[in-house]
């Protein structure tokens, strides 16, 4: 066991150092080779460790850090969690590699791209696998170093180094509330091993764990993008697409709710910690789902998806059900691995175009990419049977038990935004898809094919955690987590509902965007917005009362939650505390006016405080 | 010891302050700045030999001493430098040379 | 003084020796051949220092190589090496010549290493002296520059000050305790509940002299007028083994008896300041050089956070953190030094695509920069780690938080130098210098020893601690 | 006797300072100034140490006010009128702050004062001799590298900038007979 925890780790670090250093001198292939391969190899030694697992096991690899008593050795623990967790790395991560070949064809700078796409594996595989905080902290650090590094550096213009530049420090302050709850845990326990500090929770008294929880969540919150340290997300688009697929399907954002899983034994003592989670993951999918539904790149749909899935799993975190999130955890990757990488063909295809409202009949002229992405869209609406569905439903079944003010007010939220998933999912279908358009240019072959086993693993992912009333649940046994415990009709009753409200969905954006309406919604789309007035004269009432009605408070809703609350009061307030920080190092700066005679004067104006201060402690 | 050692050190506070103040004053020529700071330095010397005296040791008269060999050393230097910049900027007003701020 | 004393501060001798024989030499062999003896000086030094046997303090000589100046001997000299050999290309570029800058490279070296080495409050004192009485000179070496001058001048003036605050402190701590030793002077500086005042009030001034010397709020505003003014490779040096032999002559001090409580006041807003008024004022700063100085004020605040602890986990922390902090700065302002060729590449702007076109010395950069920044896999986390530690468990929670803070914010200037290299730069044309390889394995070297701090720090950690025992 | 020679002195010396720093005539400074230096090299007798005394007055009023004066003759620095005096605003804040640290020290020094120790002779110049170079040889020896390396420094600034940054015929650095003439008073000590 310890060699392959040492080879799943050290076989993407020997191939992002190896690409790194030489891999510009290499030929273009063996560079590929060497980066898809070592993380391949990872995945088989994944596999071979789950064939051999027995129970969760603690191995020491080395000693790293050691100062006074402070220890914090080289070891990994794998439990169910973590082996999980490493299978659907290994593997998603795997798959965006090969399609990243496709992907990457024309690009010249391939090398330092796939050794840090291979270092980014790396440091999630040691986020995941660290059995002591420090440890984990150094891969969660990794993790945004290299996003950052991939999401900047990529185009070398300002506007993407920018957001690189936001993403990074958005997410640092969530990591700054982590490191002081890690440091603060050491203080507390004398120890940072997490097994051990997570059975002594006890320990302490309700009001320091709850504050310690908040303070894990607050680094959940800036890594996995939830309120309201949002924003870096969207625009983390920047990047390639394998590059988004990867940080937001299979690593980075998930780091978050692993760390909160991880740390649940300890942080879900505290009832107040538990509320504040729940509501945190509630309010961010509905948010997040709003605004997906205005906005017109195609890639910025998709983020805000991801920030709405992740902000269910924290939900169900919340609600205790680790189970239930670590099981969305895991089709969410799934499908949006695929969507993502659906999307890179599409955009590729189009000629890098973006905007949803530009593209079209992409159904029949590019087939081999739509089939597996309206796979991953009917697993994000979760329409029933798919594994989307399953999972989502999974939590809201945990949140619904939970019962409460809070947490049926939560539940009402999460059906709320399954039918706004719905609807936005498939206004991006339709729009996509439908209807008619250019003639596309021919895609890398390798890059459709990794659409495929993605897609066959969305849809059936189900089958990981079936509803009692089909079967055992293998991912609760396998995670030996308390499930909840429902009747088989409450159930059916609850999968009935939200059936029910994915299906609605559906058909609302089959309604206005489907067949002919499409036609219209592009016309509207490209009108100014004050344009929307002018249609209204057209005689469209039917339509224009449902906009009224329903659509339309929405838009604005969500317009007004996208461009005031996250572009408005969130990346405003953040853009003037950095301003007002400029400013005030400004003034400081001017206190070095150039002139001796005031170094010297604040010189000795420093020992006469010191002096008088002293004096007057004596005196 | 003829006098308490609070006297001599008060002297050597009294002496200290007034070397402050000359460097603190007299911004607009460089060589009364650094008499100040020669002036400082003698209040230090003056508490190392008053603390000599006191406990009867010699170790503070050798500090003293270096001290002295130590300001002859800093002296000659900033009088060169002076000399030097002098020549370039013809003044010896240090608040003057403000090249550099922000 | 027997033969075995000379052995023991042999070190000492070669540095002293060497610089000498390169002032001797300089009559006679091209000045560009002195840096090889220089740097053979150096690391000859530094293998001295690393297999002699540590000795206790020796009372009748005033020095004595314990473990802890055995250490740092070896950390001052590489650093002087290293900036030996960047300076070498540099100093041809600048029409720097003659033996005068080795020699007193070397001079300065010779301070640190007896600083580190002292046991007398004498030897302290001269050793601090003599260190920045030779980057008087060194700062002004280049006569080609104003500005050189001027901030030599800056420097003596404040220096001068600095140093009369420190004699005067120490002859309030000699006269209230009545012995030049260190440990039985300090140890009686601080009898009583609170300490003797007189040697309080001594204290005062040396905090004062110190905070000075270390660059500290509100006595640091020399700092970005010299680092701008002075040639990079001396900014380099200065930045790190002045700033360290500081930390070093305060950890001397405190060491015997520990924290009076009395100096926690002072040393507390000190290291407050430092944090703050260093990390904001870097934040829109336009010249590369300001801005690595207002970052060095920054970090000499988390040093003295480490120190204001009190304890000897506070203490290995700010050991750890200024070897961690001479690699850094020596890598950064020896990047500085190696791109600027008749000139000093001066604004942020003009280090705008440098990444591509000048790829091993802007790569080295941005890792400075990073480490600087404290992110990890780089050496700069664990030093800041340690700091953070050491002063929640010494029981400064509000200070480390408000410190965890400013250094997020610092995050963001640092980074934007390092988008600045990897932007592609409107001008097309590169006038940056080309490194070359004298000055490449210093910085390789430098760059090695960030990284490894960063992902293997027990080793030095375990020398320091036993260092400190 | 010696008691009230001390505290005349110590008038004498405080008062001269005084006279020094508020002096607007450099020169007249530096005669008020050496004038303290005797006071105090006096000072530095009666409290047994004969051989400081000895050197204050050499090395101090003797060789460095010399070399100020020096400079202020070569700088052609002796017309008042010319230079800037610190006005009222330069005065109020330098007093305040020594001041508060004259009066810091002045409160911590009589807080808890020392005890006397009772009958200590004068520190004769064999004892000084030997501290000096036995106890603290080391200390000579860098002070000795400091006074070469002021030597080095002064030499090397005074000296003219041999040519502009262009490679050098000859190789070297072109070694001339500098005109460090601020630099050669500290061979006294």
């Amino acid at each position: 066991m310890k060699l392959y925890l040492a080879l799943i780790l050290l076989l993407p670090l020997l191939g992002g150092t190896i690409n790194a250093i030489v891999g510009r001198k290499l030929p273009r292939r063996l560079t590929e080779t060497l980066a898809c391969g070592m993380v391949w190899g990872a995945f088989v030694c994944a596999l071979l460790a789950f064939a051999a697992y027995r129970g969760p096991e603690t191995v020491e690899l080395a000693s790293w850090l050691a100062a006074f008593d402070f220890r914090a050795p080289i070891t990994l623990y794998l439990d169910s969690l973590s082996l999980v967790m490493v299978l659907m790395i290994t593997f998603v991560c795997g798959l965006i590699h090969l399609y990243a070949v496709g992907y990457m064809a024309d690009d010249p700078s391939y090398a330092r791209f796939f050794a840090l796409l291979n270092l980014f594996v790396f440091a999630m595989l040691v986020l995941v696998l660290a059995e002591n905080l420090p440890l984990l902290y150094l891969g969660w650090e990794g993790v945004g170093f290299c996003s950052y590094a991939l999401i900047g550096f990529w185009y070398r213009e300002e506007k993407n180094a920018t957001a690189g530049r936001k993403a990074f420090i958005v997410t640092r302050i969530g990591d700054t509330a982590f490191g002081i709850a890690i440091v603060w845990c050491f203080q507390l326990f004398q120890t940072v091993s997490i097994s051990q500090i997570n059975q002594m929770g006890f320990l302490m008294p309700v009001g320091v764990v709850t504050a310690l929880g908040l303070l894990f969540l607050a680094g959940a919150m800036g890594k996995s993008a939830q309120l309201p340290l949002t924003v870096w997300l969207p625009d983390a688009m920047a990047g390639p697409t394998p590059v988004s697929a990867l940080i937001h399907a299979a690593t980075m954002v998930t780091a978050g709710v692993y760390l909160l899983a991880r740390m649940f034994p300890l942080i879900g003592t505290s009832a107040t910690v538990q509320a504040a989670i729940a509501l945190t993951g509630g309010l961010t999918a509905f948010y997040a789902a709003t605004c997906a539904l205005a906005q017109r790149d195609l890639k910025r749909v998709l983020a805000y998806s991801t920030i709405s899935q992740i902000g269910y799993m924290v939900l169900g975190v919340g609600c205790g059900a680790i189970t239930a999130a670590t099981f969305h955890l895991l089709v969410h990757a799934f499908f949006k691995a695929l969507l993502f990488l659906g999307a890179g063909c599409v955009i590729t295809a189009l000629h890098h175009e973006q905007d949803i409202f530009r593209m079209g009949g992409l159904r029949t002229t590019l087939p081999r990419t739509f089939w597996p992405f309206l796979a991953g869209a009917i697993c994000l609406a979760g329409i029933p049977l798919t594994g989307g569905f399953f999972s989502k439903d999974a939590i809201l079944l945990a949140v619904w038990e939970k019962g409460g003010g809070l947490y049926g007010g939560l539940y009402l939220l999460g059906l709320l935004t399954a039918l706004l998933t719905s609807i936005y999912t498939f206004r991006m279908v339709y729009l996509v898809f439908g209807g008619e358009g250019a003639h596309p240019h021919t895609l890398p072959r390798v890059m459709e094919w990794m659409l495929v086993p993605l897609a066959l693993l969305g849809l059936f992912g189900g089958i990981l955690n079936l509803p009692e009333y089909l079967g055992k649940g293998w991912l609760g046994e396998f995670l030996a987590t308390a499930g909840v415990k429902v009747s088989h009709g409450e159930e059916l009753v609850l999968q009935g509902i939200a059936a029910l409200v994915a299906l609605t969905g559906l058909s609302l954006a089959r309604y206005r965007y489907g067949g002919a309406r499409r036609a219209e919604r592009l016309v509207e789309a490209e009108a100014e917005p004050t344009g929307v007035t002018a249609f209204l004269l057209n005689g469209w009432y039917l339509d224009n009362l449902y906009r009224i009605l329903f659509i339309r408070p929405y838009e604005a809703l969500s317009r007004f939650l996208w461009t005031r609350v996250d572009e408005g009061v969130i990346d405003d307030s953040l853009d003037r505390l950095a301003d007002g920080l400029g400013r005030t190092g400004q003034g400081l700066g001017s206190w070095t006016n150039g002139r001796v005679s005031l170094y010297i004067t604040s010189f000795a104006a420093g020992l006469a405080l010191i002096l008088g201060w002293l004096a007057w402690v004596v005196w | 010891m003829i006098v308490p050692l609070v006297h001599v050190l008060i002297l050597a506070a009294v002496l200290f302050a007034l070397g402050l103040v000359c460097v603190l004053v007299w911004r607009s020529n460089v060589i009364m700045l650094l008499i100040g700071i020669e002036i400082m330095l003698n209040a230090a010397m003056l508490a190392f030999v008053g603390g000599a005296g006191h406990w009867g040791m010699a170790d503070g008269q050798v500090f003293a001493l270096m001290i002295m060999a130590m300001t002859s050393a800093e002296v000659s230097l900033a009088l060169a430098l002076v000399v030097y910049l002098h020549r370039r900027k013809k003044t010896v007003n240090v608040d003057e040379f403000n090249e550099m701020k922000g | 003084m027997t033969v075995a004393d000379l052995w023991t501060i042999m070190p000492l001798l070669l540095i002293a020796c060497g610089s000498v024989l390169v002032l001797l030499l300089g009559a006679v062999v091209p000045g560009r051949y002195l840096t090889g003896v220089a740097v053979a000086t150096c690391l000859g030094a530094a293998l001295w220092a690393l297999q002699v046997p540590a000795v206790a303090a020796l009372p009748q000589l005033g020095v004595a190589l314990t473990p802890l100046a055995r250490l740092f001997t070896v950390v001052f000299a590489l650093a002087a090496s290293v900036t030996l050999l960047l300076s070498h290309d540099f100093n041809e570029r600048r029409g720097i010549r003659g033996e005068e800058y080795p020699a007193t490279i070397l001079f300065a070296l010779f301070g640190m290493s007896v600083l580190a080495a002292a046991s007398t409050l004498l030897t302290l004192f001269l050793g601090l002296e003599a260190l920045t009485f030779a980057f008087y000179i060194l700062v002004a070496m280049d006569k080609g520059s104003d500005r050189g001058a001027e901030a030599g001048l800056k420097y003596l003036l404040l220096g001068a000050i600095s140093a009369a605050f420190i004699a005067f402190g120490i002859a309030l701590i000699y006269a209230a305790t009545g012995t030049l030793e260190i440990v039985p002077a300090m140890a009686g500086a601080a009898r009583g509940i609170a300490g003797v005042p007189l040697a309080l009030a001594g204290w005062g001034l040396i905090l004062a002299g110190a905070a000075f010397k270390m660059s500290l709020v509100p006595a640091h505003l020399w700092t970005p007028d010299v680092y701008q003014g002075g040639p990079p490779p001396v900014v380099a040096f200065l930045s790190t083994g002045s700033k360290g032999a500081a930390v070093l002559f305060l950890i001397t001090l405190l060491r015997p008896a520990g924290l009076i409580p009395a100096l926690h006041g002072p040393l507390w807003w000190l290291a407050l300041l430092s944090m703050t008024v260093g990390n904001l004022a870097a934040l829109r700063q336009q010249s590369i050089k300001r801005l690595l100085a207002y970052s060095s004020i920054a970090q000499m605040g988390y040093v003295t956070l480490a120190l204001l602890t009190g304890s000897r986990e506070g203490y290995g922390a700010a050991a750890f953190y200024v070897v961690l902090y001479t690699a850094m700065n020596l890598v950064a302002f020896g990047a500085v030094a190696s791109l600027s060729g008749r000139d000093d590449l001066e604004t942020i702007e003009e280090y705008r695509g440098l990444g591509y076109g000048r790829p091993f010395t802007a790569g080295v950069l941005a890792l400075a920069l990073f480490a600087l920044a404290g992110i990890p896999p780089t050496g700069g986390f664990m030093g800041k780690f340690f700091i953070f530690a050491a002063a929640l468990r010494g029981g400064e929670p509000l200070l480390a938080v408000l410190g965890i803070l400013t250094a997020v914010v610092s995050v963001y200037f640092y980074l934007r130098v390092v988008v600045n290299l990897y932007l592609h730069s409107v001008t097309a044309e590169i006038t940056a210098n080309r490194p070359t390889s004298v000055e490449i394995v210093p910085l390789v070297v430098a760059s090695l020893v960030i990284m490894l701090l960063g992902i293997y720090p027990g080793p030095l950690m375990a020398i320091i601690e036993a260092a400190l025992f | 006797m010696e008691a009230t020679l001390f505290y005349i002195l110590a008038a004498v010396a405080v008062i001269a300072t005084l006279f020094a720093i508020t002096e607007k005539h450099a020169v007249h400074a530096i005669v008020y100034l050496v004038t303290s230096f005797f006071a105090l090299a006096v000072v530095f007798y009666l409290l047994g140490a004969p051989l400081v005394a000895v050197f204050e007055v050499i090395i101090y009023a003797g060789a460095i006010m010399v070399l100020f004066l020096f400079v202020i003759m070569m700088l052609d620095l002796g017309h008042p009128e010319k230079a800037a005096r610190p006005g009222m605003g330069d005065w109020w804040p330098a007093l305040v702050l020594g001041a508060v640290i004259a009066g810091a020290v002045v409160v911590l020094a009589a807080s808890r004062p020392a005890a006397m120790t009772a009958g200590v002779s004068v520190i004769g110049v064999r004892e000084f001799g030997r501290a000096l170079f036995q106890k603290y040889g080391i200390a000579v020896e860098i002070i000795s590298m400091q006074l070469l390396f002021a030597l080095v420094g002064a030499f090397y600034l005074g000296r003219r900038r041999p040519s502009p940054p262009a490679p050098l015929p000859e190789g070297e650095g072109g070694r001339r007979p500098g005109e460090g003439g601020a630099a050669r008073e500290e061979e006294t000590v």
